[in-house]
């Protein structure tokens, strides 16, 4: 790693103002909760109270019906305020669920937060040992002993302010990471949006019509795009892609890698020379639907509106640029990186459709099995200015199916092949579309195999029910493969209606399959590189499902929209928006907050082996010139890793050190005696 | 008015799939520590706990930032100290908070464990396991597993305390 | 250690009791690829899974680990041709070698019928995958006498690739295993609708209800007769035997003349590789008696009549 | 649905059913996890022809109806294991009906011609036994008259294999003669 610009504090002085906290007396106030019966219906509050009352340095030791209420936390300060408790130590439910709450209590009463030690007798005791009332109880002791143990030698911890820098990075420019883009920008931040494709707009300007209230998705996105593409505080770079990420929350060093567009920005995007260039390959943007040149656009309303070199395909017959009036087409063009100084990046690359080939029973993708296609394909058919103009036509001999019929759950809801998940979206975005080919082509019958219909949601009923109105026909039932006739070519989808319990044999000119949505391509490097956790399923890991579903497990870069897992566009906006405000947050305020939980090194004992570089993870140990390991506090994890590492414990995190964590051990194993030489 | 009240067991009590250990080896399972890091260990005994999944009680949870934090003094303490086993239940593999915490402390165990076979103990005392913040069934089975090892070992050699 | 190209060869019921031609010409076939073939003494009927398997699953197991506990006490390797006998051993094999208490369940039962002790040891194979996969057909090329051109419709069954997360072979809605291997005997395959379903035999049907068993299989004659090839290829005995009487049913009760040659993997390799049509035994079948393989030949090496 | 047809009666109860009948049945856990999607009986080649419908066998264990092991559907399953393989709950249906049978083998529901294939392996060691046509035929191509296996020791007299299968292996209830009995069943 880089040596970083953060300032390097020297980690020794902060060990000299500890000294003079740790003479003073340690007065521990216990606090048993009953949580209603959660806790005391099993462990019996009152003696695991009274167990602690003879607790060495234990001064009050109470239980109460709710601790968490307010009379409970102010049972809390009158202790501190009226018997001068300098240590709290409460027994009730997790740290992630109150353990704030008496820590902000405390904080009030003028004492650190981080003199509270949370015990949890609930969720790792009382809710798990419900038959086992007796042990309950004597665990919920020794479990409170280990807690004051632990907390006779806590010391304060400096919460502290690091400046930010003011500009944010966002990835991917579909309509989560535009919608971020805006919304920061809008904040007076700088952005600087990042896309891997050629075009901004991702996955929403291929669609034909967005559910359920049928728009056209170009109309919806065009005034985001155009506001995003001409904001004067968003720099906006396509074909590009991250290449390192350096620093921590705040103060991130990115470095992007351009690929050249081999077309410089006086392009009038005339198209003269894709008229003239030779090379003919399928559209990946078009998913496969029509033809591009090697030179293209990727859609008429294309922004940026530049002309894009494919140099894979382009054979270099330089019609392009003798045909450019303005000379834009330069193949000179090179790889540019550039580096990016920003407070927060916003993750929101979107999602693939599931490739559909890996289940063999339905033969996508096989020869012969041409109008076995995807519902993208199908949207990229109906869209306007498509290469069959908007009418359905099957690929294999540009005719309108006489029957078409629409296969759900393809790749999801699969433990053999394809994904577990259920998607959540396909319901909808297949309902939608057998509504729109019913109403253009009336007496084409639309078939809907579904096992559970799911459209959830306000105005997601009715379009259920308008598609039952126009006609769709819909059988309860997951075809088990699709026959084509090897002599006629016809498809047939064998499927068992299981309501009317008759295996069924349909007839098919077309088969449209609801393919899942899953993880981008490139995501595994992209995460490696932010040092992102993943979900099993592949999308980026959000910290809380519930709670900050936008935050990502490391702190400064946030995620929106469909990488964070499958979701439809209103969905994906509203966490874009949500993304864009905490990723401002810090930017906005200028600084960042955080708890200087950092070891601190005993030069006397420390031998300068490096070891405890070599173990951090986030690199914020540095060897400095005498061999002495320096301690960059903004970088730091406070992990504790490298505490074991260390032959001679010389470096110590700041309440966690080996001896707290001896008195803990010594508690909770069964031992009972508090050691008292050092 | 007496509110309908399911009794608790019923609405969730999920007993662990614990093979079954005689009572008299049972009884010599005082106390198992079990250091669980502060983020997806301890998140997991949590989402178990939400669950009220049931398990031996002789299972306590110390909290520390990550079990690479977790070296060999602090296990050696805890054994020493009457634990009857001790084990590390970190994130998992690749998923590290701190990138590779549970991955160190899988090194320092398996090490531990050769030490204590040449010491002439049963090396079922520690154990090292990973799970994840929503899966609180996994933190179930690694304490069963970790209970399951014990009963073996004690039946095999005696418990840790005895010297066998 | 199982010795090296040994194999002991697992006759099953159907072959040496009805086909014993198919026998004759998988030994000439081994034999001629420098195999060693060792006869299995005192092997039973597999015994067959639709039936045994159907009444008590642990008997089905230990009698399926009294043969596989003479291929292991021979020290070599089973090699079967049909894909029940395959389906049986292999599933049992692979069963008791991951799942330790059934394995102590079956030996138990397994000493009241003789001196037999499960170890898992040895591997079962199937003469399918032992052509297709480990001599290949370009293992084949030089040893080929005669090359056809015959255009075939071949029938895989069901135990031979299903279920694939036990048999491990190929996929079980693509296979081209014997498509490529066939291809170096000159034969073609040529695809018929719903080429991959069952004959109808399988699962103790053909013993319970005939004619279910007949409707299904007069379902698979109409998609091969509509494709009219030279010959259909099996890799089973029971598909064997199916094919034939089902066929001659056909023509009796429903009026049909179907005469096609119902031809195993084995007899038609063997052939190629020299065995004069008198072995093949298609005198002693049921369909296309008269039908002659015709090929010419490659190399005039010596031609040693058997 | 079973061909007898029900005599009118007010709905089904809990009595009908008895869920923990197939509590120790293989992979139990995943049998109540059937999403009754309809792929097993959609792959079915012998249900296509026959009464024989899968999904609704799977149905009917979870359900615990009993009804199920009389039913001579579950005898059609040709074990060709398409349901098996595509099952998107991995349920293993041919598994489910092999464990059927097993259950409805030990209340005496067996068809006599599998119940005669069970004798032909206790008496000549094969489900499909040698006769003498073949026998002429395997010494015209040059094979021994009799494959070397048990029927060929137990003709030389030491029959100590089949005897050993017929006394442990496979023995089947007896078959069922009144018809007293059936009804009640």
């Amino acid at each position: 790693m880089a040596i970083k610009e953060n300032k390097i504090q020297k980690s020794n002085d902060i060990k000299g103002e500890a000294d003079s906290k740790k003479e003073e007396e340690p007065r521990v106030g216990v606090f048993v909760c009953h949580c209603g019966h959660n806790i005391a219906g099993t462990v019996d509050v009152a003696k695991v109270a009274e167990y602690a009352k003879d607790l060495p340095n234990v001064v009050k030791a109470e239980h109460y019906m709710f601790m968490c209420s307010k009379p409970g936390v102010q049972m809390v300060k009158d202790s501190i305020e009226e018997l001068g408790v300098n240590r709290t130590v409460v027994a009730s439910c997790s740290k992630n669920q109150h353990g704030r709450t008496f820590a902000k209590a405390i904080e009030e009463m003028g004492l650190n937060k981080h003199r509270h030690q949370q015990v949890n007798i609930r969720e790792f005791n009382s809710w798990v040992h419900q038959k086992e009332k007796g042990k309950a109880t004597d665990k919920a002791k020794k479990l409170v002993e280990a807690g004051v143990n632990r907390a006779r030698k806590l010391e304060d911890v400096e919460t502290r302010r690091i400046p930010t820098t003011k500009a944010a990075l966002v990835i991917g420019a579909g309509i989560a990471g535009l919608r971020a883009s805006y919304d920061l920008a809008e904040l007076g931040i700088p952005v600087y949006l990042i896309e891997k494709l050629s075009t901004i707009g991702g996955h929403m300007t291929q669609l034909n019509k967005t559910f359920p209230t049928l728009e056209c998705p170009q109309c919806s996105i065009s005034p985001l795009t155009n506001g995003v593409a001409n904001h004067p505080l968003v720099e906006l770079y396509t074909n590009a892609q991250i290449k390192s990420v350096e620093g921590s929350m705040g103060n991130f060093e990115i470095e992007v890698e351009i690929k050249p567009r081999y077309v410089k920005d006086n392009c009038t995007s005339c198209g003269e020379c894709a008229a003239h260039c030779p090379v003919e390959v399928p559209s990946e943007w078009d998913s496969g639907m029509s033809i591009r040149k090697a030179i293209y656009k990727a859609y008429p309303q294309a922004i940026p509106a530049t002309y894009v070199r494919d140099k894979k395909n382009c054979i270099e017959c330089n019609t392009c640029i003798n045909v450019c009036p303005v000379q834009a087409v330069d193949f000179s063009m090179k790889t540019e990186t550039k580096t990016f100084k920003v407070g927060s990046i916003v993750v929101a690359a979107g999602y693939d459709e599931y490739d559909p080939s890996e289940i063999e029973a339905y033969h996508y993708g096989q020869e012969g099995y041409e109008d076995v296609i995807t519902q993208l394909k199908l949207e990229r058919m109906l869209a306007p200015g498509s290469l069959t103009n908007s009418q359905v036509l099957r690929p294999s001999d540009a005719k309108i199916p006489k029957n078409v019929v629409m296969i759900q759950c393809v790749g999801s809801r699969n433990d053999q092949v394809g994904n577990k998940y259920c998607t959540g979206v396909c319901c909808k975005f297949a309902i939608k579309n057998a509504r729109i080919v019913k109403e253009i082509y009336p007496d084409t019958d639309v078939t809907i195999c579904y096992i559970d219909v799911r459209t959830p949601g306000l105005n997601f009923e009715e379009l259920y029910k308008s598609a039952q109105e126009v006609g769709v026909r819909f059988i309860r039932g997951r075809p088990s493969e699709i026959l084509r006739d090897p002599i006629s070519g016809e498809l047939r989808v064998i499927v068992e209606d299981t309501l009317s319990q008759t295996p069924l044999k349909l007839k098919a000119d077309m088969v449209v399959l609801s393919a899942a949505m899953v993880p981008p391509e490139g995501i595994g490097p992209l995460g490696s590189k932010l040092h992102v956790l993943r979900s099993k399923e592949g999308f980026l890991k959000e910290f809380h499902i519930k709670m900050n579903p936008t935050l990502s497990s490391k702190g400064g870069i946030f995620i929106a929209g469909a990488i964070q897992g499958p979701k439809d566009i209103s969905e994906s906006v509203a966490q874009a928006g949500n993304a864009a405000a905490i990723a401002a947050a810090p930017l906005v305020k200028g600084y960042i907050e955080k708890e200087m939980l950092v070891p601190s090194v005993d030069y006397d004992l420390c031998v300068r082996c490096g070891l405890c570089k070599t173990v951090c993870a986030p690199a914020a140990i540095e060897i400095s010139d005498d061999g002495t390991p320096m301690v960059n506090e903004i970088a730091c994890k406070s992990c504790g890793m490298c505490m074991p590492a260390c032959p001679t414990g010389a470096i110590q995190l700041l309440n966690f050190s080996d001896d707290q964590l001896l008195d803990e051990i010594i508690a909770i194993s069964g031992g009972g005696v508090v050691c008292e030489d050092e | 008015m007496k509110l309908l009240q399911y009794p608790v067991e019923v609405l969730y009590a999920k007993m662990s799939e614990c093979e079954y250990i005689e009572p008299e080896v049972l009884e010599k399972m005082e106390n198992i520590v079990v250091f669980m890091c502060n983020e997806c260990g301890q998140g997991s005994a949590n989402t178990a706990g939400v669950a009220r999944m049931a398990y031996n009680p002789a299972i306590r949870i110390v909290r520390v930032q990550c079990t690479g934090q977790v070296g060999p003094i602090q296990i050696m303490d805890a054994l020493n100290n009457g634990a009857d086993a001790v084990a590390c239940v970190g994130c998992c593999l690749g998923a590290c908070h701190f990138f590779n915490g549970n991955i160190l402390s899988m090194h320092r165990i398996k090490l531990l464990k050769k030490l204590y076979k040449e010491l002439g103990y049963s090396d079922q005392f520690v154990n090292q396991y990973t799970s994840r913040a929503a899966e609180g069934e996994t933190a179930v089975g690694d304490f069963d597993d970790i209970v399951e090892r014990l009963a073996t070992a004690i039946r095999k050699e005696g418990t840790f305390k005895d010297g066998c | 250690m199982v010795k090296e190209n040994t194999f002991a060869f697992f006759l099953g019921c159907i072959m040496p009791n009805r086909y014993p031609a198919i026998e004759k010409s998988t030994k000439f076939v081994m034999e001629k690829l420098g195999y060693e073939i060792l006869d299995m003494e005192r092997a039973t009927c597999c015994p067959a899974p639709g039936v045994f398997r159907s009444f008590n699953k642990v008997d089905w197991m230990v009698a399926a680990a009294r043969n596989l506990c003479i291929a292991e006490q021979l020290d070599a390797d089973i090699l079967t041709v049909c894909n029940g006998c395959f389906g049986t051993l292999q599933e049992v094999n692979k069963y008791l070698k991951e799942n330790e208490e059934h394995r102590n369940l079956v030996n138990e039962k397994l000493k009241l019928l003789g001196d037999y002790e499960f170890k898992g040891t040895i591997n079962v194979r199937h003469v399918a995958e032992v052509l297709g996969y480990e001599v290949g057909p370009w293992g084949i090329e030089d040893l080929i006498v005669r090359k056809l051109n015959a255009k075939v419709a071949v029938h895989y069954g069901c135990h031979f690739l299903k279920p694939t997360r036990i048999r491990e072979i190929e996929s079980s809605e693509g296979p081209t295993i014997i498509e490529e291997f066939i291809e170096a005997l000159g034969i073609e395959s040529i695809r018929f609708k719903e080429q991959l379903t069952c004959c109808g035999a399988g699962g103790g049907v053909k013993a319970y209800d005939g004619n279910a068993s007949m409707t299904i299989f007069s379902e698979k004659m109409k998609n091969i007769d509509e494709v009219k090839p030279d010959f259909i290829l099996d890799i089973c005995p029971f598909c064997h035997l199916q094919f034939e009487t089902g066929q001659d049913y056909l023509n009796k009760n429903k009026g049909c003349n179907y005469d096609y040659p119902v031809i195993h993997l084995s007899q038609i390799t063997a052939y190629c590789m020299g065995m004069d049509q008198e072995f093949i035994g298609l005198q002693y079948q049921l369909m296309g008696r008269d039908y002659i393989f015709g090929g010419e030949e490659i190399k005039k090496g010596e031609e040693e009549a058997i | 649905m079973s061909d007898v047809k029900e005599e009118h009666r007010e709905y089904k109860t809990d009595e009908d059913f008895d869920q923990d009948f197939f509590r120790n049945i293989e992979r139990k856990s995943n049998i109540w996890q059937c999403i009754q999607c309809g792929t097993c009986t959609a792959s079915c080649e012998s249900g296509r022809w026959t009464a024989l419908k899968t999904r609704s066998i799977i149905r009917k264990v979870v359900l615990g109806d009993l009804s199920v092991l009389k039913d001579p559907d579950i005898w059609l399953c040709t074990t060709c294991y398409q349901c098996y393989e595509r099952c998107p709950r991995d349920v293993r249906p041919t598994d489910v009906i092999m464990e059927l049978r097993n259950y409805a083998t030990k209340l005496g529901n067996i068809s006599p011609n599998h119940r005669a294939v069970v004798g032909y392996l206790k008496n000549y060691g094969h489900a499909v036994p040698i006769n003498d046509e073949v026998r002429k035929r395997r010494v015209e191509l040059g094979l021994e008259e009799l494959p070397p296996t048990a029927f060929k020791f137990k003709q030389e007299g030491d029959d100590k294999d089949l005897k050993n299968i017929e006394e442990h292996m496979f023995d089947l209830p007896p078959v069922k003669e009144d018809k007293k009995e059936e009804e009640e069943a």
